[in-house]
């Protein structure tokens, strides 16, 4: 497959509550190999992925959200949180995990993986891939 | 009466519903996504202040700590409980409605 | 007192089933009685011995057997939404014409009758679903 | 089983897109043999259900409206439905099918099953149940 | 662009979200319970009627037929397309997004 | 024009299944190509083999095993999301040592490469979920 296509991975639900969030990042984890250009949006519930401290052990589910951080390892380095989505959830910024990749065009510097876009970007940022997937 | 909400409010209408249709003195407790429902400085959070000013409203242990949520961050007032809590809200309250 | 649940959707996919099992475990350990638990909807996917989920994550369907095992617990799965989903016994295979069964221990199939006689003979009826 | 106890069966489903307004009746039908005090509650979505003129031929599924005029031949006479759920939906009771019991108190007289009620009066109808199912 | 949406904007979020993110000239599909969103004189149908200003939108036939909405009871301006019509749709549209 | 379809919803419970159904018959009546229909989440129980619904309905998975027969087509369940709620080909209950298996004819299980490669290979990739 020499095609190189644009996907972006919609992420819309809470983890726990439904499977939807672990299942699709199971997709983005596996679509990694196949050299596509490849980002994650979070926008409504899905900005509820990325809280830190979650610790799932009392109620027994697995806890996936270390895996977010192997997204970077993954050359997954675009995740674009919806501003908005956060505000009316009363998170900021600073509630979620921080997460990284080492840019080799920048001679391995660490670099944050999320970035925080406004709705109106995501909009466009949508109009630019070849496939949307959602979860 | 207990009532029980498992949806996130941001996403499903079964907080707002509860709310309407609960009456004064009904405790009411928020599990699963539906503990997101209890996070302050939200576009819920007045909701569930002007509530809490005649009903009890209570959020499960395990599944705001599953979500990161630490007590710290919910609306005051809010109370929480684990598993055999839920157990003894179901038992003292004569009917349980779970809005799903 | 006495309790029975109601459980509407399948494993893993909701949280509904993990609540559930929470539940009842913790109304056990409180002393309280369950007189039956009921798979409805896609809650009847919970009753499959066909499941093998990641070795780092729990077990649901396994989990319920033992519970049920441990404190003789009355486990039924709707037979009508059975039918629909494909959660088979040797009974229900025999009479359908499917060629194997998948139902797993300590679940059994009947009707809807075992729920509103749960509701009728339990203190609380519990539901948890989507 | 000498006990009669309230039972309110609360809709909130439209049919069609989910399975839980049908097998939600399938119980109700079930559940009026065993000859105890129930009713149902429309509310929210679950008020498209009793939306007339459903006609599924074209989405391959079944169409399962006629089966609430059965209701009344199993003695399901009380449909409460929450008026501000019409409404908020762009529904009048005049978008209802005609729902009607035989009233054996009262000479067999025809009578309408389905009560439009106001979202207060629905909250302490509940209150006054012993078991509520959900669907 | 074509969005679909399939889910009841009186029940969940999904159509809101798909109007404020939609861009202009975009189609937007109702299907399953998404069609209760183009109800006329309904909560949600200011935000549709607003949307027509500038996107399209449609509902498929067979699912408002299945739910007894007859075409006058639509917002003006919503266009009724059968299964070919979405077939058109997906293929006349550089992408696709469901809004589930 | 090629389409490739995404499963996301058991049978009956939600709509999914049969909206995906209908439009892929659409697109095949239109002349368009389907590269592949890939069952994710609980999407997998579209492929059990074990329902029996009421006589008066639709049966879904029958149909899409016509479907699939009449037009060839590639229909893909996700193993993992399939381990997770116990649809098993013969393969796969060798391996994790089930007694039987349940899938439904016409359906094959692989990986989540299937569904990526879709993605790559058809012109649009058509979601239908819950």
């Amino acid at each position: 497959m020499s095609t190189v296509k644009k996907f972006m991975y919609v992420n819309r639900h809470a983890p726990y509550g439904s499977i939807y969030a672990l299942e699709g990042l199971e997709v983005v984890l596996i679509g990694a190999a196949f050299d596509q250009d490849c980002c994650m949006a979070f926008i409504d519930d899905g900005v509820f992925q990325l809280v830190k401290g979650q610790d799932s052990s009392a109620s027994g589910m697995k806890n996936f959200s270390p895996t977010y951080r192997a997204l970077g390892d993954y050359e997954v380095t675009r995740l674009y949180v919806e501003k908005e989505s956060l505000m009316e959830r009363g998170l900021t910024k600073s509630d979620l995990m921080e997460l990284t990749y080492e840019d080799e065009d920048d001679d391995w510097a660490e670099k944050p993986s999320i970035q925080i876009v406004e709705r109106s970007e995501l909009g466009r940022l949508m109009e630019e891939q070849d496939v949307l997937l959602n979860f | 009466m207990l009532h029980t909400v498992n949806k996130s409010p941001f996403d499903k209408n079964s907080l707002k519903t509860c709310l309407s249709h609960s009456l004064k003195d009904s405790d009411i407790l928020l599990i699963e996504d539906g503990v997101y429902g209890a996070i302050k400085d939200s576009a819920m959070s007045g909701d569930i202040e002007k509530a809490l000013t005649d009903r009890k409203i209570y959020v499960l242990e395990s599944d705001i700590k599953a979500r990161g949520i630490d007590s710290s961050r919910l609306v005051q007032g809010v109370a929480i409980v684990d598993y055999g809590g839920f157990v003894e809200l179901a038992a003292s309250n004569d009917r349980v409605q779970s809005w799903l | 007192m006495i309790f029975s649940i109601m459980v509407s959707e399948g494993p893993y996919t909701h949280q509904a089933s993990d609540s559930a099992y929470q539940f009842t475990k913790a109304a056990l350990d409180a002393g309280h009685e369950i007189f039956r638990i009921f798979f409805y909807h896609d809650g009847v996917n919970n009753g499959t011995r066909m499941t093998t989920p990641p070795q780092d994550d729990r077990n649901i369907v396994d989990r319920w057997s033992e519970l049920a095992k441990a404190h003789d617990l009355d486990m039924v799965v709707c037979v009508a939404a059975a039918q629909r989903r494909g959660i088979v016994d040797v009974d229900e295979a025999k009479r359908h014409g499917k060629d194997g069964d998948n139902i797993a221990e300590g679940f059994r199939i009947s009707g809807l009758g075992q729920l509103i006689e749960a509701g009728v003979k339990s203190d609380r009826l519990m539901q948890f679903g989507d």
